[in-house]
């Protein structure tokens, strides 16, 4: 990687010197040339603790690649800019009346309206041939080590881990939703569809987005360089929540990936008898059971409860409960499932600890009780979702998003305490 | 079957019998000159140009209002102004109002009044098609706004991406009055542009070739050409989206096997020649508005007029780099990226000759002028962020985000809305014959200049900071601490919009005071800034006929020819004034032609017009609605073709007066 | 900096782009005081001599290439999602719809001819080819509607496959055209008869003429890219 | 060129059409001629249901095209008169014609690069 990386670097330097030359002949104001440099400069050093979403900040190779091409653009768009305004504002000045009579009725010049048309002309030759080496460059999925499929529907995305020999192997598939683990330095492909609209993945510190379809597969591929929560966001307008369908890429070294995968494939652990969970596991089947897949759930039958999520909700699935706690985020990644006080362990733990601490999962005392809570009571107050029974004629009665179900306080306690037990 | 067989060469000439002009049915022609009537019922260009101008503006100001709502709701994190379900609905129409209703029938305005005057005609090609373009856009508009209290407006985004917008997602009425609506007003557009394009080629004054023309009329032109290609692109796709949701169809139904990148596509070939339909109008108004407050011609008047064309021409080949994260496959991503690239070339070609212009020049800045530069600087900033996105692997990061938005503002507002700005500044005493207040016009451009960037510029660092568009809520955890924490930027965005609403009202109190009645503000002299092109060498407003006499042109910048005259020797040019423009017109009165014949009013255009939402309304609620429309409809075109073509005085009602000035009513 | 090199520049800018106007004028003058096609007293101009009716249309069919482009677009786009036995290959029946086919375009040459007849000033003519010209037109469009009605009878709907939506769509649009055209017709024999056109008899039947024939080109592609070849 | 050449008053109106030249097409073919081509587009459609019928490998799209358009032009410069007319008529139509080809042809070609 880095060897194709480095010849590219010095195009595109080199490409900056050029059109900087160009503009000496037109550019008086040398010093303005500087400071936009330097604003640039300032940019780029400021982003230290910004926005998570930061599309300048890359944090692994994808994005690295789109990075190193995006920013000697900007560059030339922004001398471009100071060149135009440097001679217009020169000349709203010089030119300004000043009582001189009226000026000659010049008409033009054409060669020199030639050579200016010229110029963009070639300055997009030096933007145009790098685009093309990097589209090529990031079209390359040869060296795949993982691959995740990830559906989206309204409003969350369901990730999934099919049996394959990458990701360091996956003996049986791996059911998630929210946040997507990986081990860092691996190429991971995501294959995306759709279950309903178009949604699209987008982790921007990892690489570009790109839309997920219904009826299509793309593909978006992931590495970062270093353990890591990597925040993404839906970005295609997909209806009502979409500004709550969020998701996380955490990044984790081998080992702890490898505990990761090992603690999701382990099997269900039925709560003691008679404790608040155990009554929490009975009201889990009879109300929530249809929609959600908890692995290993049985009924009083001793039958494994299949959910059927299909006949329940509109996109046909909801997200997958066995290891809840085992994820930090819930409903899109919209609401914590961890405590503010615990909630900065994890996600400003340094880069080593990042895959311990993330593993720990939420433990009674961290847990969020508070949003979680007002999710099982009234889930479309707390995120808007198409669920009002009146209005659902087009769906066949199917909501989009989950229902509001009525719950007791009482059965919110049982099925917290169940639910705590997902990790 | 019988075979005429008759000597070709004999000239069988019809004797065109003159047609009976006994009134037709039970409608005679209006014929008010005052009162509502004489609005509703008019065929002028000028008075068509006038409404299409107000109705606009209201628009403008109900578009704003939204977006004024949706920087309200984006104010502070998890916003609770606005539902989700509402805040969709919000930038919907938000951006349908300012692009269909908004900017496209502005700048219809503008053409309307301007391109038979800037031609020497002394009206449109079609004068009745042109009150039916007027009255199918408002009616069109009204009825795309009445969705708000029908059961709520359209929330699929103003792209309307499938299968987001089928019936199943989005359930309300709203989609429905929407491509209905757009439908409509497409209608309004395509006519409209018919009509220009033939008035441009066909009836220009003796003299006025094409490389004559004024500028504003090539750009316009070139904008009706776009209008005519492109509408029909958006009409297919609303056909198949309306048979989608009201007749069953699957055209975008996965299930049914079908591919949601369709209506993608249809979207953006129509799209992308839009956004050049909004801004070229304004790219040839300040083409205008820069040789009259530099006194100097536009530099290199056919680079701009042909790069004008190119712009449209390329316009044609870049819709796809609005799907550069759609999954094209690499093949076409970089044909579009590199496509998308080439068309900063003829754009930077105005750039360079707007400055040029100025440059030497003796500069004058008046609010129009100052509005003018601000065009070019706004949308050059504008521009330049739009060559970043077409950097498809860099708009993968781009895409979809705030970043966007703040382009698409900066060339659509810094671009298209300042233009039209600067024509109202310029052209206001031209219509209306009084000059608006260049004090308050200072104000209401450097409102607006500041507004404009507060708002507009902050979203910048939020797209790049990662915050995507159309979201009711941004959130906390989202919004990081440093310099570029997306809080305090949606902040300064939001307040923006409060500099740039008054900006805008500032323009509003403006028109006030100058046409209040009572007030004291005088009549503009009939050439306020020593003007060049043609449409100056009428009064101020215009008469209803235009102009006195057909003007006969000789020069680009016919009126500055006629003041000026060139003294000097060999290449030694020297322009002295030999005659003021009052003067000229003088000339022009003292000459004028008798009998000028205009066309006649009619009833039968909004009549006309006012059939298409009633069957629009019954797409929606009821089949039987949609026969009444289509029988008020053919009533109405049957009445139209059998209006006679020459209208004597006996068919008005009441008949009109004697004609005292020479001027007599005609149809055309 | 001299004028010559202003008009120079304009001068060969026209020369470049090969601007239409050449086909008109010497200089570059093709302004003209001409007065319009509809015959009143120098109010309009016509800068090329050309009849405003006769540029509006042209236009307009112009834009329908657009229109129909993007009809025939998702047809080509949609024409192999259907189920199985329910396809094109199952359902067209070639030597009826080359018999509609042919109608239509036999109907243009009595169009034309009508035309012709209406240039020469020869109005009982005109009215007899343009009335056969409607119900040839008419014939195509019955031919169309037993089409449509057997297709239904063997199971194809509109909504029953993305291939018979767009299908439908495709053809409805064409057979309203068609219909349009027909009314089109009828209405100018009526008005011919009672002498009720506004403007010039020849002219206006140019003008239903080419919209007509525009129809039959329409047809002309439909035939061979939505029924010739198979799917 | 020293002088800049501004036309005069008289030179204008003298370059300028009159009614009477208004541009007819009288000149177009006769009607024995229209005959004639409706007869040789009857054949080429002939032609093309043949060759649907007929089997000739890969050819039969290209020429099946290519008699489609034979006919299209066919109908366009002889029934609707573009070849005979003012040039600027079938300009028009063609500026239509030729985007809508382009920007659908385009289209459809997109969409067989999926899924890479
Ligand atoms: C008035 C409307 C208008 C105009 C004129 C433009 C002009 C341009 N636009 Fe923009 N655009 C929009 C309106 C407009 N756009 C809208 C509304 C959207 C969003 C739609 C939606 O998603 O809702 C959009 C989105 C959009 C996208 C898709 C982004 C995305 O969603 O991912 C892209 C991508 O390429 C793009 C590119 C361009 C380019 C290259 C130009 C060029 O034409 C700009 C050319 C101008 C200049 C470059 C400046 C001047 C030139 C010089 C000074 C010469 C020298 C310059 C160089 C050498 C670089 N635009
Ligand atoms: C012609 C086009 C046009 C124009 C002029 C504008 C003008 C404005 N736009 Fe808009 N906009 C679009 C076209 C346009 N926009 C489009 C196409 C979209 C994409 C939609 C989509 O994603 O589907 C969009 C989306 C869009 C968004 C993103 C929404 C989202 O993605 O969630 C925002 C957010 O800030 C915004 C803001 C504004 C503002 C503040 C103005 C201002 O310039 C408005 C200024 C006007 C006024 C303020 C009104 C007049 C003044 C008064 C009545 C006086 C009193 C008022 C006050 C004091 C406030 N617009
Ligand atoms: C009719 C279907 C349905 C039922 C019944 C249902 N849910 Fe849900 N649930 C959903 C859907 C759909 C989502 C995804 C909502 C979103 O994030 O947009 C969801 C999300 C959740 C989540 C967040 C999961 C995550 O990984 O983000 C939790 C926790 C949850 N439900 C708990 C429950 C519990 C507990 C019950 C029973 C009391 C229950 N649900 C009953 C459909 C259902
Ligand atoms: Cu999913 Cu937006
Ligand atoms: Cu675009």
């Amino acid at each position: 990687m880095s060897l194709d990386r480095t010849p590219r670097n010095e195009r595109t330097s080199m490409q900056v010197a050029k059109s900087t030359t160009t503009f000496d002949a037109v550019n008086p104001g040398r010093l303005a040339r500087l400071g936009s440099v330097a604003m640039l400069a300032a940019l780029v050093a400021g982003c230290a603790n910004d926005a998570p979403q930061d599309t300048w900040q890359p944090a692994g190779e994808n994005a690295q690649k789109i990075h190193d091409l995006q920013w000697p653009v900007f560059l030339v768009a922004g001398l471009v800019g100071v060149a135009v305004f440097g001679v217009l504002f020169y000349a709203l000045w010089r030119y300004r009346d000043t009582g001189q009579p009226i000026p000659k009725q010049i008409h033009g010049r054409p060669k020199l309206e030639i050579g200016l048309t010229i110029l963009p002309a070639v300055i997009l030759i030096f933007v145009a041939v790098p685009t093309v080496g990097t589209l090529i460059d990031l079209a390359d999925t040869d060296d795949t080590d993982c691959i995740i499929n990830v559906t989206g529907q309204q409003w969350w995305w369901e990730i999934d881990y099919p049996v394959q020999d990458g990701c360091g192997g996956i003996s049986e598939p791996i059911i998630t939703s929210g946040q997507m683990v990986i081990e860092v330095g691996t190429n991971v492909i995501v294959r995306g569809t759709s279950r309903d609209v178009i949604h699209s993945w987008w982790i921007p510190r990892l690489n570009g987005k790109r839309d997920m379809v219904p009826g299509r597969v793309h593909t978006n591929r992931l590495q970062a360089e270093a353990p890591g929560i990597y925040a993404g966001q839906c970005t295609e307008f997909c209806g009502l929540s979409h500004a709550n369908m969020r998701m996380e890429v955490i990044a984790m070294e081998h080992d702890d990936f490898e505990a990761w995968k090992a603690n999701q494939l382990e099997a269900y652990a039925a709560p003691e008898p008679e404790s608040l969970a155990a009554e929490g596991e009975s009201t889990f089947i009879s109300q929530c059971a249809r929609c959600h897949q908890v692995n290993g759930l049985e009924n009083s039958d001793g039958e494994l409860i299949i959910a059927r999520p299909d006949l329940n909700v509109w996109s046909g699935a909801a997200p997958n409960l066995t290891k809840l706690m085992t994820r930090n985020t819930f409903a899109g990644a919209s609401f914590d499932l961890l405590s503010d006080v615990c909630r900065p362990l994890v996600w400003e733990a340094p880069s080593d600890l990042v895959g311990e601490r993330y593993n720990e999962g939420v433990s009674a005392d961290c847990l969020n009780e508070v949003d979680l809570r007002e999710w099982l009571r009234n889930p479309p107050a707390k995120k808007p979702m198409y669920t009002d029974p009146t209005k659902l004629e087009a769906t066949n009665g199917l909501p989009r998003g989950m229902p509001f179900l009525a719950l007791s306080e009482d059965q919110i306690d049982q099925l917290i305490a169940y639910l705590l037990e997902r990790k | 079957m019988a075979i005429i067989e008759r000597p070709a060469d004999v000239p069988a000439v019809v004797v065109p019998t003159p047609t009976a002009s006994t009134n037709f049915g039970y409608f005679r022609r209006p014929v008010e000159t005052t009162g509502w009537k004489s609005w509703a019922f008019t065929v002028d260009h000028k008075k068509i140009g006038i409404m299409y101008g107000v109705a606009a503006m209201f628009f403008f100001l109900v578009g704003g209002l939204e977006a004024g709502l949706i920087r309200w709701q984006l104010a502070q994190a998890d916003g609770t102004i606005l539902s989700a379900d509402k805040y969709n609905q919000m930038f919907t129409m938000h951006a349908t109002t300012m692009v269909f209703l908004f900017v496209m029938p502005m700048a219809a305005a503008f053409a309307n009044y301007f391109i038979p005057l800037q031609v020497g005609a002394r009206d449109v090609a079609f004068p009745r098609l042109n009150a039916l373009s007027l009255w199918v856009f408002i009616f069109g508009g009204v009825f795309l706004n009445t969705s708000w209290f029908l059961g709520g407006a359209a929330d699929g985004g103003w792209f309307m991406y499938a299968p987001n917008s089928s019936g199943i997602f989005s359930p309300s009425n709203g989609v429905d009055f929407w491509a209905l609506g757009l439908q409509i007003t497409g209608i309004a557009s395509l006519v409209g542009a018919i009509n220009l394009i033939v008035t441009v080629l066909n009836m220009r004054a003796p003299g006025m070739s094409m490389m004559r023309m004024p500028i504003f009329t090539w750009m316009a032109f070139v904008v009706q050409m776009l209008l005519l290609f492109a509408i029909p692109v958006i009409t297919v796709a609303l056909f198949l989206l309306m048979f989608q949701r009201s007749y069953g169809a699957t055209f975008f139904s996965v299930e049914a096997g079908a591919d949601p990148l369709l209506w993608q596509h249809l979207f953006w070939i129509f799209g992308h020649p839009e956004v050049y339909i909004l801004v070229l109008p304004s790219f040839g108004i300040i083409s205008e508005v820069l040789p009259v407050f530099s006194r100097k011609p536009l530099f290199g008047y056919p680079f701009v007029v042909f790069s004008g064309a190119a712009i449209g021409f390329v316009g044609w080949g870049v819709w796809a780099h609005h799907m550069f994260a759609s999954g094209l496959g690499p093949v076409s991503v970089a044909v579009f990226s590199v496509a998308t690239m080439a068309i900063a070339v003829p754009t930077g070609v105005k750039i360079i000759n707007w400055t040029l212009t100025v440059w030497g020049g003796k500069l004058w800045f008046t609010t129009a002028m100052l509005f003018a530069i601000g065009l070019i600087v706004q949308f050059t900033i504008g521009g330049l962020s739009g060559v970043t996105h077409a950097v498809a692997p860099s708009d993968t990061q781009q895409t979809d985000t705030y970043y966007i938005v703040a382009h698409f503002h900066y060339v659509i507002f810094g671009g298209a809305v300042l233009g039209l700005f600067a024509g109202f500044y310029y052209w206001w005493p031209k219509v209306f014959g009084k000059l608006l207040s260049e004090t308050l016009g200072k104000w209401n451009f450097w409102l607006m200049i500041i507004g404009m960037n507060l708002t507009f510029g902050p979203m910048h660092i939020l797209g790049l900071q990662g915050q995507p568009r159309r979201m009711y809520i941004w959130t906390d955890y989202r919004a990081g601490e440093g310099f570029f924490n997306l809080g305090f930027w949606n902040l300064i965005a939001s307040l923006g919009t409060i500099v740039l609403g008054v900006g805008i009202f500032m323009f509003l109190v403006n028109v006030w005071v100058t046409h209040r009645p009572g007030s004291t503000t005088l009549a503009a002299p009939e050439d306020p800034w020593d003007a060049r092109s043609l449409e100056w060498m009428s009064t101020s407003p215009p008469k209803p006929h235009n102009y006195d006499r057909t003007p006969i042109v000789h020069d680009l910048d016919e009126f500055f020819h006629r003041k000026y005259e060139d003294v000097g020797e060999g290449d030694d040019h020297d322009y002295v004034l030999r005659a003021s423009g009052a003067e000229v017109i003088a000339e022009e009165e003292r000459n004028a032609d008798a009998h000028i014949h205009l066309p006649a009013p009619s009833y039968w255009p909004i009549v006309l017009a006012a059939a298409l939402p009633i069957m629009a309304y019954g797409v929606i609620y009821n089949t039987l609605l949609i026969v009444a429309g289509a029988a008020v409809a053919v009533m109405a075109m049957f009445g139209w073709a059998l209006e006679p073509a020459d209208a004597e005085p006996s068919d008005f009602d009441p008949p009109p007066p004697e004609p005292a000035t020479g001027t007599e009513l005609a149809n055309v | 900096m001299s004028d010559s090199v202003i008009s120079d520049t304009v001068k060969d800018a026209i020369d470049i782009v090969k601007d239409h106007a050449d086909d008109v004028h010497d200089h570059d003058v093709h302004a003209g005081d001409v007065a319009d096609d509809h015959g009143d007293h120098g109010g309009h101009h016509s800068s090329l001599g050309l009849s405003n009716t006769k540029l509006a249309m042209w236009l307009f069919l112009g834009s329908e290439c657009l229109l129909f482009g993007g009809l025939i677009s998702t047809y080509m786009l949609y024409r192999n999602r259907h189920s199985a036995n329910l396809g094109p290959d199952q359902l067209w029946d070639i030597p009826f719809t080359s018999a509609s086919s042919f109608v239509l375009l036999t109907s243009s040459l009595t169009m034309v001819l009508a035309v012709s007849a209406a240039t020469r000033g020869d109005l009982r003519r005109t009215k007899i080819f343009l009335t056969v010209t409607a119900l040839l037109g008419g014939l195509f469009v019955a031919g169309q509607i037993y089409e449509f009605t057997t297709f239904y009878r063997e199971g194809l709907g509109f909504t029953t496959s993305l291939f018979s939506s767009s299908f439908f769509t495709l053809t409805g649009f064409h057979g309203v055209h068609v219909s349009v055209g027909i009314i089109m017709l009828i209405a100018l024999v009526g008005m011919l008869s009672k002498n009720k056109v506004s403007g010039d008899n020849a002219e206006t039947v140019e003008m239903v003429g080419l919209y007509w024939h525009f129809v039959d080109i329409v047809w002309i592609i439909i035939f061979t890219l939505v029924y010739l070849i198979p799917a | 060129m020293t002088e800049t050449h501004s036309p005069t008053d008289d030179e204008i109106l003298a370059a300028t059409p009159h009614a009477d030249e208004k541009h007819d097409n009288l000149h177009g073919p006769t009607d024995k001629q229209f005959i004639v081509i409706f007869v040789v587009l009857a054949v080429v459609t002939s032609v093309e249901v043949a060759i649907s019928y007929a089997d000739i490998g890969p050819l039969f799209l290209p020429v099946l095209l290519l008699l489609m358009v034979a006919k299209f032009f066919g109908v366009v410069w002889y029934f609707m008169h573009v070849k005979f007319d003012h040039q600027l008529f079938g300009r028009l139509f063609y500026i239509g014609l030729g985007l809508a080809a382009g920007v659908y042809v385009i289209m459809l070609t997109t969409f067989r690069f999926f899924g890479a």
